[in-house]
């Protein structure tokens, strides 16, 4: 039986990479936003820049499901190379949509589903003479006729186009004929639309369809950074690409047309917190981003910045480890280097947020958290936050909140002071003063270090300021605890007894997890966690559940250690349910391990329902 | 160094300067460096060049990696704010904090093992960058402070105390800055203050990249017999090969060289540097010249000390990023934050 | 009242670096250990060359008492610098030995004390015109003096400098010399012995007194390492000096007098790591030395050496943290760091040894486990350990036990080998087979990378391959845990329901602490770990306890961390007891730390009885 | 690339070398470079060389870092071990392997990136240290892998795809291989097989540190107008220096030059170079006049290939080590380990 589903589907796109397929199938994705039916589109890409398998797939979800939900309902095979992995996916009863310009071999794959074949190679060799234009356009052709198949506005396809080739008047015709070539071609010769359809919706609303990394640079942007030093690294680079773009934009000075920032790609990770630890103790925001062997290189400055007490602040951008690992793959797998960063004792902060929204932010509020607390903050991207494209709520910006500064000494506090000492704790709250380089003429001068030294930053070995320091620093990381976000808590809507705590791009998937899970009777409570030092509040969460699963995207649970380390709680209190393969999470994957480690009549009645 | 305090009391006929500040002024703690360590003599060289130009001592930041001749900026400038970082990686700081504030005067220390072993890379690319700061190598063939071990400025065959023989190539500091361009290079040494002086203030009225490499031998691992950084060696091989003055508009002409003996360099400030050309015929401004020169000096065994290479119109990191005038920590808010309504903008551009 | 004491007291010399004091303390306490009574020297010195202050201090225990205890029963005062803080340290009834060449102020420090002034300086001036030999022969003379003093066979002294000095007579003339000016004024002068004295014994038995990283770097030899690839670093350099040193020795062809060892100072210690994967790769057994801050820039490089799966062994020599920290002091700081160094999904095996004796030990098994394991291990010691001498059983070597190459595949076995595949788990302990370089001409050749492959080596970006892989490494890791060494239990007197658990450099304080402790009537079980993964035994013990103590060197229990980590156990379970100012643990502060927590009545005696 | 697998039928007639192998026997697994990449020209003349050199391909170590250049050892010499390390490190690993056995065969391959960037520092100091190897940076100015970032060889002035300029100075690894000791630097040009082969054959003939620096154009991201690594480009501002042959025992002279324009190196295993000076009186032995060559050319905007410096007398770090013969892989435990006897000398020397 062909699925029969109206905005609630997953189509995949299977592509070979550097074909200029991505713009093509970010135009078929926004086009069905545009339509008022909430998406979230998916880039499965390799580790190299031309020639390999790549895939592109839409979740369509008039519920607003947007985490990854498995299988494809309609396959867009494009890769000869994959077609017959790609096949295998398709959900009983989907679609496949295939150049038939070659014969398919075996010519009837699979007897359960829908097959559609096109000659689009054909179609292209009559319509086009250059061999490049044949290729491009034969990712329009498709989107076109994928119109026509899933009952996709073509007039929206066509505003879109319209609006990215705005000037380009050339470009937008072509993609436009494109686009009806395929569509006309489909709607003569296929029954349209499938069983598969989308329909127009208010699903949307003011949502906006968004990267986590253009998320982190504006936020960076908006939170005052002006020092990025950083190094290329998959998947953080668009990260720093989108701080570069946007200060292009708004950090530009209008009378002399020079540079309000300054953006610095060093010559390797080391340099690049370097830079940032630098500007950092000058007196200037700054940031580095990275990804997982980044982290490794820097630890000995997270060390430095830690101790010295250094404003800094870190966009870890996740992917699958260890080592060079899967450079294209997500994984939340560095809590540990980052909470524990670098040699001797050193705890940091790391901010966790869940996609786009709170990335932009957390990304503002990271600067405030690192000058407060004159510490490393680390903000915990991942590379399916960062890389892909999440419907979120419009950013938003409260143009009455002033920048926190944290404490520092302008040159007419130190003309009041009495006797400026960096690292008294005045307040109490671990947290010392600080001063600008220059500031003043006479006073304020101190000396930075990495070793111990007393509250004067005179340079000491004795055992007694060395401890009175390190026990500062324990003040100070509880005050952090207290100033960051707080986890969020959806409660069930009965009571349970289940817990589920999770974070950061596993949200998604665990929203819809746990409906599917109400709606198989199991009644979980779900914890976000979203800062470390973690609150308390997950604590007393954990205690009042008589289980709790900890979900993680990492083989070695590792939040689960921070727990156990940072709030006393017993592991053996914490069910880990790890995914780690490096695709998305999926709430299908939440159910079945969760219901599977539930009393036997429960799981039994899950299992079966969403498998 | 002795543990004995330096009397506070100060001479009243003491010199002072244009700000009005004594020498004392640009002093800093007292050094815990082994007595006679060429070190504490490029400290005493920098105290006395930036007296001598009147700089405002709260205005240089004074930032070092790990190692003995890290460890000088708390005993120079003690109303400078200073930063003692991690070994080798002084020069990717410094960058951060020249980024942060280009008003500062920016004032980096290093070591040999330093800067030319575990902090190759960040010298090399700190120079092809054009960091404006004074870059300067307190250069003693060894790691003084892990105790004497060869650093990769020994030359092939020196001897260690131990007596075992260096037997990688030497890195010329001089050469590579140069080849990496850095706009002013120099070499001096640490027992020759009349050359160093002048050369650490010319250092400082150079925009861009400025290094100076100082031979400063370590009188306890790497002053014996058969090193080639002992004093005795340095006194015997070095070769000046021309010798300045710097010229403020404060101070006057102070040697008057013959006309073809001298080159006169316009520094952007306004300053001039002049040159008596002890080899005749080097044209600081020429990198070919240069590279010939250390070359034959090498082949000779010779230690060419002096300005070695100056390019006045070189464009600092700042121009090439094309930043603000302003320091960049001192812009506000209201020029940082595009504010809410831009952001309306942004969201619907991403609907 | 002055103390008595015979065989048991602590002896303090307070120096100026780069005086030469170190040689004749040495002198001093070698001389003690043999007229056969045990000794603990330890050695507090600046992270500077010369001129700042420097503590020498040896334990004279007859009971063997070989941790720090604390306290000062005589002070030798040759710091005037440091004179009245080092006064104040010593003991109620103590002795004071100073030079009163210039009159001391004020005059009378303390009444509780013996003082005792010689004139050193006026002497040497006396004796010596060479202003050098003045300063040198001045801590001669006063060893000669404390001969006297604390009834010290002189003639052992003479017999120690003239092996010392064997072959170099004018200087053997010399110290003897200064020796006995010293004596002599003293026996002259003063009622000697003081009430603190020394008598023979034969307490000491057929140990000997080493430092940790002497021990290191001749196990090393020992194992088998041919390529050390390092970078100088407080305090792990004299371990790589005592490798070479040895190799210098043993490892000369006595045929062509070329070496059987490369040792290469590395330009840093990323060159250093990698210099040692590359060669480990390459089938030697090769080793890095370090400390924290090259473990934090060794960090892409192990997470490489774990996931690429190369056999690499590092000594950590740990010293106080974070950052540059305190170069010259001690601490059990980067277990963390170590453990799960780099980032993704790592864990690592570290290797616990308690002092010399079982450095040498575990030094040679390093390179077993991590040739059978094909991943790194390290080594932990710390500054006590490496830097101190120690008294210890005599080194032993078993030459019947053959070297554990692991899973090597030569020439001939590929010649048999059907289908090589460099990560396929043939034995089902996670442990793979590996080929050597130029083994075959035609068979066994593979790719090594740090990125995801399969079973054969093959890069790709599939989960499933890259799942088994991570899984298999698990499994490998539990091999681990099974061949690490065990920890080492010692049982009260009697029953008792409180533990203690320990590792490293505690274990002489903690000896002392838990016979001090049953001396007040707490029975204290303790367990000393000596690796990690962690042994299950440690779980046994913890839950056979109802109140286990975790005594650690570092501010943030990181051992108790990684107890709950590896062993799901219960933080709630164990108490931390922390020291961390960087000087050594002792024996006093684990009881009254331990007997400050345990139920009030017996806890208020122990307090009483030793503070 | 084409995913279409290369057909295993092999011509009965196709050219074997004289261990019996025929070119297929260098070949590596399929490549995944974008089609027409300059880095696959370069494996493709790095398995041209060694099966004209008739290496045994189980005895060559082929080691890289990360990039799409350090990925190419994947597609050739398919019967070696290899080892994609980590960005910017093959150096230090690659000297490790080398210290474990000395008999191996070392290449290492790497890109700019990988090399002038992060890898600067372990670039040098391998140079200076001599390690026996042939190192081949694929140099193409920008970091391929990361989608078109300048690296630190992009010539200031040069534009990115993206048509913003490089504003550092630029590294010349070839230069800089030279001063830091290689003993064996020479340049070439992806698309220059004629020139590119017998370099290679002759870096393996060198023993000590020989560098080659091939450029190599990326064609996705550094191919463009304004690029000055573009094909266009290097193809109009190459200048080669000269032109070699190597001639091994195996091999007959195949162009004969005149007196003047020759130079005959003799290698340490008894081949020849033999160089034809395209460049008058450059002498590839002289470490003064290749500098001299290179600012002369770089001066001019032109790109000198050729081989540019050649000292065959240089000592490899083996030598400097003063290692035994024998691979220290390889030795026993009879050898390397002192046993119980000796360790009883010892513990009576710690009473
Ligand atoms: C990452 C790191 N590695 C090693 C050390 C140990 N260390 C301290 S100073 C130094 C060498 C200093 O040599 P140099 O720069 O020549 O300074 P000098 O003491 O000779 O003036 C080393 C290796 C360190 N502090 N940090
Ligand atoms: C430590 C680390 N930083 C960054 C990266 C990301 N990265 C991969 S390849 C590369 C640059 C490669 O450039 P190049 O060496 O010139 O090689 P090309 O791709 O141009 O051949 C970078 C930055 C990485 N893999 N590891
Ligand atoms: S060890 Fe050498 S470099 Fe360090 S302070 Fe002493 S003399 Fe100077
Ligand atoms: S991106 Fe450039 S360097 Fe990489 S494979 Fe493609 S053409 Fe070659
Ligand atoms: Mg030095
Ligand atoms: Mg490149």
């Amino acid at each position: 039986m062909p699925i029969h589903a109206v905005n609630d589907f997953v189509i995949r796109f299977a592509n070979v990479n550097g074909s200029g397929s991505a713009s093509a199938n970010l135009l078929f994705a926004r086009s069905i936003m545009r339509m008022g039916v909430p998406i979230a589109p998916r880039n499965i890409f390799p580790s190299n820049i031309q020639g390999l398998p790549t895939w592109y797939e839409v979740r369509v979800s008039e519920k607003g499901r947007l985490g990854a939900r498995g299988g494809a309902d309609i396959l867009v095979a494009m890769n000869p190379q994959t077609f017959m992995q790609d096949i295998a996916a398709i959900e009983p009863g989907g679609y496949l949509f295939y150049d038939s310009t070659r014969p398919m071999a075996p010519s009837a794959p699979r007897d359960d589903i829908t097959v559609i074949g096109m000659p689009l190679t054909e179609i292209c060799a009559a319509e086009y003479n250059d061999p490049r234009q044949r290729q491009l356009y034969k990712n329009i052709i498709y989107v076109g006729a994928l119109a026509a198949l899933l009952d996709i506005d073509v007039v929206v396809m066509e505003t879109l186009a319209a609006e990215t080739f705005k000037g380009k008047e050339r470009l937008l015709d072509a993609n436009r004929r494109a686009l009806h070539i395929g569509y006309d071609h489909a709607k003569a010769r296929f029954d349209c639309p499938l069983g598969i359809r989308v329909r127009r919706s208010d699903a949307v609303g003011d949502r906006i369809l968004v990267e986590g990394n253009f998320a982190a640079g504006l936020g960076a942007v908006y939170g005052g950074a002006t020092v990025c030093g950083w190094y290329p690294i998959t998947p953080s680079t668009s990260l720093a690409e989108a701080f570069e773009r946007n200060c292009a934009r708004f950090r530009i000075d209008p009378a002399t047309g020079k540079k309000n920032y300054a953006f610095v790609q060093a010559e390797d990770e080391i340099a690049a917190i370097g830079i940032v630890v630098g500007a950092g103790w000058n007196g200037a925001r700054a940031f580095t981003t990275t990804s997982g062997p980044g982290i490794s290189l820097m630890q000995e400055f997270f060390g430095l910045a830690y101790f010295a007490e250094v404003p800094v602040v870190v966009f870890d951008v996740q992917r699958g480890g260890p080592s060079t690992g899967m450079p294209t793959r997500t994984q939340q797998s560095d809590l540990l280097s980052c909470a524990f960063a670098s040699h001797g004792d050193t705890k940091h902060v790391l901010l966790m947020p869940d996609g786009p929204g709170e990335v932009f932010e957390f990304s503002g509020s990271a600067f405030d958290f690192a000058e407060r607390l004159q510490t490393p903050v680390f903000v915990m991207l991942d590379l399916d936050i960062g890389m892909n494209s999440h419907l979120t709520a419009p950013f938003r910006w409260d143009d009455s909140r002033p920048y926190d500064r944290g404490k520092v000494l302008s040159h007419d506090d130190l003309e009041r002071a009495g006797n400026f000492g960096r690292y008294n704790d005045v307040d109490g709250d671990g947290v010392p003063y600080r001063t600008m380089p220059g500031a003043h003429p006479t006073r304020g001068a101190y000396f930075t270090r990495g070793t111990s030294r007393d509250r004067f930053a005179r340079y000491t070995e004795d055992a007694t300021p060395y401890v009175d320091n390190m026990e500062r620093l324990l003040r100070k990381f509880e005050t952090a605890r207290s100033l960051l976000p707080r986890p969020i808590l959806r409660k069930a809507a009965r009571p349970t007894r289940v817990g589920v705590i999770h974070y950061g791009s596993t949200a998604a998937a665990m929203d819809e997890a746990v409906d599917l899970l109400a709606a198989n009777g199991v009644d979980v409570d779900a914890l976000r966690i979203r800062a470390f030092p973690l609150s308390r509040e997950i604590a007393d969460f954990v205690q009042s559940h008589d289980q709790v699963f900890v979900v993680e995207q990492n083989r070695d649970a590792q939040m689960r250690t921070l727990m156990t380390a940072d709030l006393g709680l017993d592991p053996a209190r914490l069910t880990s349910i790890l995914h780690y393969g490096g695709m998305s999470i999926t709430a299908r994957y939440i159910v079945r391990e969760i219901s599977g480690r539930l009393p036997k009549p429960v799981a039994k009645k899950t299992v079966e329902a969403v498998s | 160094m002795s543990y004995l305090a330096k009397p506070k009391f100060q001479h009243p006929s003491l010199e002072v300067n244009a700000l009005g500040f004594t020498h004392r002024d640009y002093e800093g703690s007292m050094s815990t460096l082994c007595a006679g360590c060429g070190h504490d003599s490029i400290s005493a060289a920098i105290v006395r060049a930036c007296f001598e130009l009147s700089l405002p001592p709260h205005r240089i930041a004074k930032l070092s990696g790990i190692g003995c001749s890290s460890k000088t900026p708390t005993y120079m400038l003690g109303q400078s704010h200073g930063f003692n970082s991690v070994h080798g990686r002084m020069p990717s700081v410094l960058t951060g904090a020249n980024l942060a504030n280009r008003d500062l005067i920016y004032l980096g220390v290093s070591g040999d093992g330093d800067t030319a072993s575990i902090g190759l890379g960040q010298f090399a690319h700190a120079m092809r960058r054009g960091v404006n700061m004074v870059y300067i190598v307190e250069n003693n063939g060894v790691y003084g402070l892990t105790k004497g071990q060869f650093s990769a400025t020994a030359d092939r065959g020196s001897k260690s105390k131990k007596g075992v023989d260096a037997t990688d190539e030497p890195i010329d500091l001089v050469a590579l800055a140069i080849q990496l361009g850095a706009s002013f290079v120099a070499r001096s040494f640490s027992g020759d203050k009349a050359q160093l002086v002048p050369l650490i203030k010319a250092a400082f009225e150079h925009r861009g990249a400025a290094f100076i490499d100082v031979i400063s031998p370590c009188v306890t691992f790497n002053n014996h017999a058969g090193s080639t950084k002992s004093f005795d060696y340095v006194r015997e091989h070095n070769i000046a090969v021309n010798a300045l003055d710097v010229i403020t508009g404060r101070s006057t002409i102070e040697v008057d060289y013959a006309e073809g003996d001298r080159q006169d360099v316009l520094m952007h400030d306004g300053s001039t540097i002049r040159l008596h050309k002890l080899e005749a015929g080097l044209d600081v401004s020429d990198r070919s010249a240069a590279f010939g020169m250390l070359e034959r000096h090498r082949f000779a065994g010779e230690i060419a000390t002096g300005l070695v290479y100056l390019n006045e119109g070189a464009r600092e990191l700042h121009e090439s990023l094309d930043t603000t005038h302003r320091p960049l920590n001192e812009l506000g808010q209201e020029v940082l934050c595009p504010g809410s309504k831009a952001l309306q903008a942004i969201n619907a551009s991403l609907r």
